[in-house]
């Protein structure tokens, strides 16, 4: 099997050329997307984007504004990188002090940020079918796998579940990008992990999955590693820890996998954030 | 040219800036050029392999952060085969920084990390003596006279003991660290801190207490370096709340020879290549050739008497 | 209505925000009404006149501050004849806070004290011990017991023993002042600290050392009143970086049963009358009828068995 | 001897009505008086504005902006009080994070301010000559006891002291308010201990002079102090001290002073900043 796209920042120790830039970007815009996400584009040099991929992370320098005053870094996934455009791009939501700082950024300022950090997806040569599975600000990190895979030119299923119909997002970025797109909700009660189960069998039963991929929730990670096990489906699944580094020094941001029988700790922004699904702990 | 090289109880560095033991490692690697700094401190390896503590592991509290990471240790084993060879490809000076349990433990594992590659070995003595009442060696001069007679014997490198700032006693430790056979002295660890969230009520970190860094504990460790400084003949190397430039030139001013950073470098990874550069301007716009010339240059006459009955602020 | 009432070794307090010794005097009556607080803590006298340090006395370090007053004082007579009086006026009990160079001269100081319209008296035993080696009393644990007798001895009126973070025995120190008589404890007094400015190469303060006080002390000192209220069984009054009510719900949650302000007055002299008013808020937003019930609320099972043998950060 | 406006606000310490104040105020202007000092205006209820005094000041709580994060307050000089108008002006001098932070305030913007504090000047009922000697920043202490003056019908001569004619401030301000105004500097070689002598020495003999008026500096408190003495002219010198603070409580801001033959220590914030011209001590 080859696999592409995994190439770890940090895969060359010797290479004198860093792998990991600290940079100030100026910002392009910083708008609300619905009630509790805002999307920040960044201007980017075309050479840092063409170095990231997609489950990869920045590490944010968030400012001292509007009375919040955040000390550590913020790590935020890459929710989308295009060279192209010379644009980088963060999904986030405000939940505390740094994250609400992100907020006060105006168009024309600058970010300070480190990265691209992290071990990214991978999506093996013969996978052709990914299920991705995805809730709330989960898709800020699957919406890059998603652009990767379809210039790849593979098939996608994406199922995009959140509170009520109001809250989905990128449910049309992932439909320009050729996925099918299942949407389920809370509100409609379609969100339920029995009921997804049952979507995903069927997915199975119809078509075939060679891979799935998720992030961050604990009961999304307990039914595709059932569904894994059962039907022989590889997976993987980007962890969330708290950061202080961000690149690997500090050992704050570890969390328990199964490897061989044995609980090891390892380090979500370096082993991870992206993990193998079997190996990941239900918490 | 400006001459920033110092001298540590006979190790040569080329500048005075140096890693802080555990907010340092190969990865930094990838952000610069490692050969730029003064010299590598690795994080503290215990002999055997530890876990380290429960998470959280850290929380920031006002523009500083607590820790408890606890010394997650892969074993001197795979410090010996793994660590030490990838600073080799580098002309900076290693430094191992270990721990121990009991004095034993510790002076036998000084004794293991004794190898070609490492040019000092810097001795976490902060670290909670089990034998006695799990009090850190480093908290009393007699438990901190003992464990550095024991490490003295275990190697001839340098060794450089590390302080904690959790005592009431910093001149008599320091004496008692250098009677013991210190060769420097790095002045502090973390300040022993807690923090708690009022909605769960539950302590922030996982470990229920941890230690305090970054700016908010420069005041308390400047004043260990300046005590350290004045009551031994040793090396001093300066550690706590450095993120400028300034910073550093207040170390040296009280007295301490080098530097380490620490938490400012989780904030800005590149901060002490800066601090480097910063320091060559700073000397150069005062006309100053060497770095050393900086070096206990506080002027205190008038007051330094006070100071030998002052132990606690009133 | 909720109670904000507490009882500190059987004095009644109608609330649990009170001044920090030093920080408080009878010139905040210009701001507002004295009565609203819940004690009236005086700055430390000593028997005799004392001139205090010399000046600079104070210094700003990145977002708290350092002070070498010193205990500028105008001996008892002229506290008992005029400060007393004054607060008299007032029917917020009053605490004073003393101080003394030898265990003699301070149990004498505090007989002498122990008058009407004193309600409990406040040690300051954070202070050097110029019998002994200069340290402070509270620095080790022996010589807080034989300072805590001799002044037990002294009073009826209830005894605040004031510690010291400069110590690496908090645990310790709390129960020798607990066994030595002590019916509260005030966690703490200021960190021993140091600033220079690079400009002129002197220390920022007169008397060279001074004390760290404000926001960056906080996680040290909830530490120690954490550390206390489990290693002794009387009331511990939290004291360090307190400004808003935020900071008192964490010293409460901790185990500690009324709070003292000390810097944040600076900054902002009605703090206090604010975090009452908040105190207030916040306990009719929570549906908790009495402060008390916050008291050592913190939820810590599984970590408190660390702690007893954690002195030092790792 | 009757003595005016000389209402300590602490006074009366049995008032349950408090004498100093803490408010936020209304930014009106913020603005460059030349290339080092800077005036600015706050809107102030008149209440406030009739408790103030010449030679008291405000402990201001500067703002945390443009990178200045100062802890403590500062104390400035009230440079004028108008129940008129209902503004209460100060004269600052940007030196450091402090008043480099005041220097960002915007119009609109509020300051929080804590005052009026201290112990004005005195002007004694039978005093009708006054000497205002003043140089820099001291100009901003010393100006609304000239408005006071003028309001009690003294006569007055400014002395106003620079380092150079373009820097020299107020002095229209002065006469305007009917002064007699002479000007010194040091690029014209005017300003030096000998010439001021001489200049003042010139008043008395002409005029008489019934008082003298200075801040800061310790050259002219030396010649005042021996003007003084030769002549029998009492005086009043505002004095500075690094403050904590404020009200009296700390004893940060101690200075020397003589009195009845032994040195004392007096809190600049509480027993000044205003102090007998003949117990204040040279540095
Ligand atoms: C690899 C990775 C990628 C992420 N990608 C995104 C993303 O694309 N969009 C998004 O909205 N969020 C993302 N998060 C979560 C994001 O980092 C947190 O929401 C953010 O740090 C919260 O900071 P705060 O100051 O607003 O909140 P606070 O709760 O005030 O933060 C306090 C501390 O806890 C940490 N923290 C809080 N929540 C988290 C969390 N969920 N994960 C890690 N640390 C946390 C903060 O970094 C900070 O140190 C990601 C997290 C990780 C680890
Ligand atoms: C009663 C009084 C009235 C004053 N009136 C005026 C005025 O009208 N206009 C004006 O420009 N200045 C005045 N000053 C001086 C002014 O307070 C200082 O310039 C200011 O505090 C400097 O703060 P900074 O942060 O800019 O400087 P920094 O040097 O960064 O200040 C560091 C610390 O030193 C203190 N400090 C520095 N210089 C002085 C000083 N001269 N006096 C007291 N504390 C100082 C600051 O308050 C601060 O705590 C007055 C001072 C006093 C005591
Ligand atoms: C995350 C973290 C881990 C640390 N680990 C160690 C360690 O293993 N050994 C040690 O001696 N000090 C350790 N320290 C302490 C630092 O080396 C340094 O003494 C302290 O952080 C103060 O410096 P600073 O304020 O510059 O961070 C650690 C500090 C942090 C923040
Ligand atoms: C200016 C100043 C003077 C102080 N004087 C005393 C004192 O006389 N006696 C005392 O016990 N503590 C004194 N303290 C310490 C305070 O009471 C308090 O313990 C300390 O400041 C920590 O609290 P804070 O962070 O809220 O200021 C003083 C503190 C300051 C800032
Ligand atoms: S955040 Fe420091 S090791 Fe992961
Ligand atoms: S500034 Fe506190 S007493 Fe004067």
């Amino acid at each position: 099997m080859t696999r592409v796209h995994v190439m770890h920042a940090n895969s060359n120790r010797d290479q004198k050329v860093a792998g990991v830039s600290e940079l100030d970007l100026r910002i392009k815009s910083n708008e609300p997307v619905n009630g509790e996400y805002r999307k920040l584009v960044l201007d980017a040099p075309v050479e840092l984007l063409e170095r990231c991929h997609a489950g990869q992370f920045f590490h944010l320098l968030c400012p001292h504004i509007g009375g919040e005053a955040p000390y550590l870094r913020r790590p935020m996934s890459i929710y989308g990188f295009y060279p192209e455009l010379g644009e980088l791009h963060f999904l986030y939501k405000v939940t505390g002090e740094g994250t609400r700082a992100l907020g006060f950024l105006e168009e024309g300022g600058t970010l300070n940020v480190l990265g691209p950090l992290g071990k990214p997806f991978a999506i093996e040569a013969n996978w052709n079918h990914l299920v991705l599975l995805a809730r709330g600000v989960g898709l800020a990190t699957l919406a890059p796998l998603a652009l990767e895979a379809r210039r790849l030119n593979k098939r996608m299923t994406v199922i995009c579940s959140a509170r009520s119909p109001e809250l989905l997002m990128s449910v049309d970025y992932f439909k320009d990008l050729g996925a099918r797109v299942i949407t389920v909700t809370d509100s409609e009660g379609t969100s339920a992990t029995s009921n997804l189960e049952t979507i995903i069998e069927g997915l199975i039963a119809d078509d075939g999955v060679d891979a799935f991929y998720t992030c961050g929730s604990n009961r999304m990670l307990k039914l595709l590693q059932q569904l894994g096990r059962r039907h022989d489906v590889p997976g993987q699944i980007a962890l969330e820890q708290q950061m202080a580094c961000g690149l690997g020094m500090c050992y704050c941001c570890v969390r328990p996998f199964q490897k061989n029988d044995k609980v090891v700790q390892l380090r979500v922004c370096r082993e991870g954030p992206v993990f193998d699904i079997q190996e990941a702990m239900t918490w | 040219m400006v001459d920033l090289s110092v001298n540590i109880a006979g190790l040569k560095l080329k500048n005075p800036i140096m890693p802080a033991s555990g907010t340092f490692s190969e990865d930094l690697a990838d952000v610069f050029d490692l050969d730029k700094l003064g010299a590598h401190v690795t994080k503290t390896i215990t002999k055997g392999w530890r876990d380290g503590n429960p998470t959280p592991r850290v929380c920031e509290v006002g523009g500083s952060m607590l820790n408890s990471i606890g010394i997650p240790s892969k074993g001197s084993r795979y410090f010996l085969d793994n660590v030490v060879p990838f600073y080799q490809a580098y002309k900076t000076p290693l430094v191992v920084s270990i721990s121990g349990n009991t004095a034993d433990e510790f002076a036998a594992l000084c004794s293991e990390v004794s190898v070609d590659g490492v040019e000092a070995i810097e001795v976490n003595i902060s670290c909670p003596n089990i034998e006695e009442d799990g009090k850190a060696f480093a908290i009393r001069p007699s438990s901190t006279y003992e464990v550095m007679r024991k490490l003295r014997k275990a190697t001839k490198l340098p060794l450089w003991a590390k302080l904690t700032p959790n005592t009431g006693e910093t001149p008599d430790v320091a004496r008692a660290a250098e009677e013991g056979g210190a060769d420097a002295l790095v002045v502090a660890n973390t300040v022993l801190s807690m923090a708690i969230d009022i909605r769960s009520r539950r302590p922030k970190l996982g470990n229920l207490l941890g230690g305090l860094s970054g700016p908010s504990i420069k005041p308390i460790t400047l004043r260990m370096a300046y005590q350290c400084a004045k009551a031994t003949n040793i090396p001093v190397i300066g550690c706590g709340g450095i993120s400028t430039v300034e910073d550093v030139i207040e170390y040296l001013m009280v007295g301490a020879s080098a530097v380490q950073v620490g938490t400012a470098t989780f904030i800005n990874p590149t901060v002490m290549v800066s601090i480097i550069d910063d320091l060559k301007k700073y000397l150069t716009a005062e006309g100053i050739s060497s770095v050393r010339d900086l070096i206990g240059t506080i002027i205190d006459e008038e007051q330094e008497d006070r100071v030998v009955f002052m132990e606690a602020a009133p």
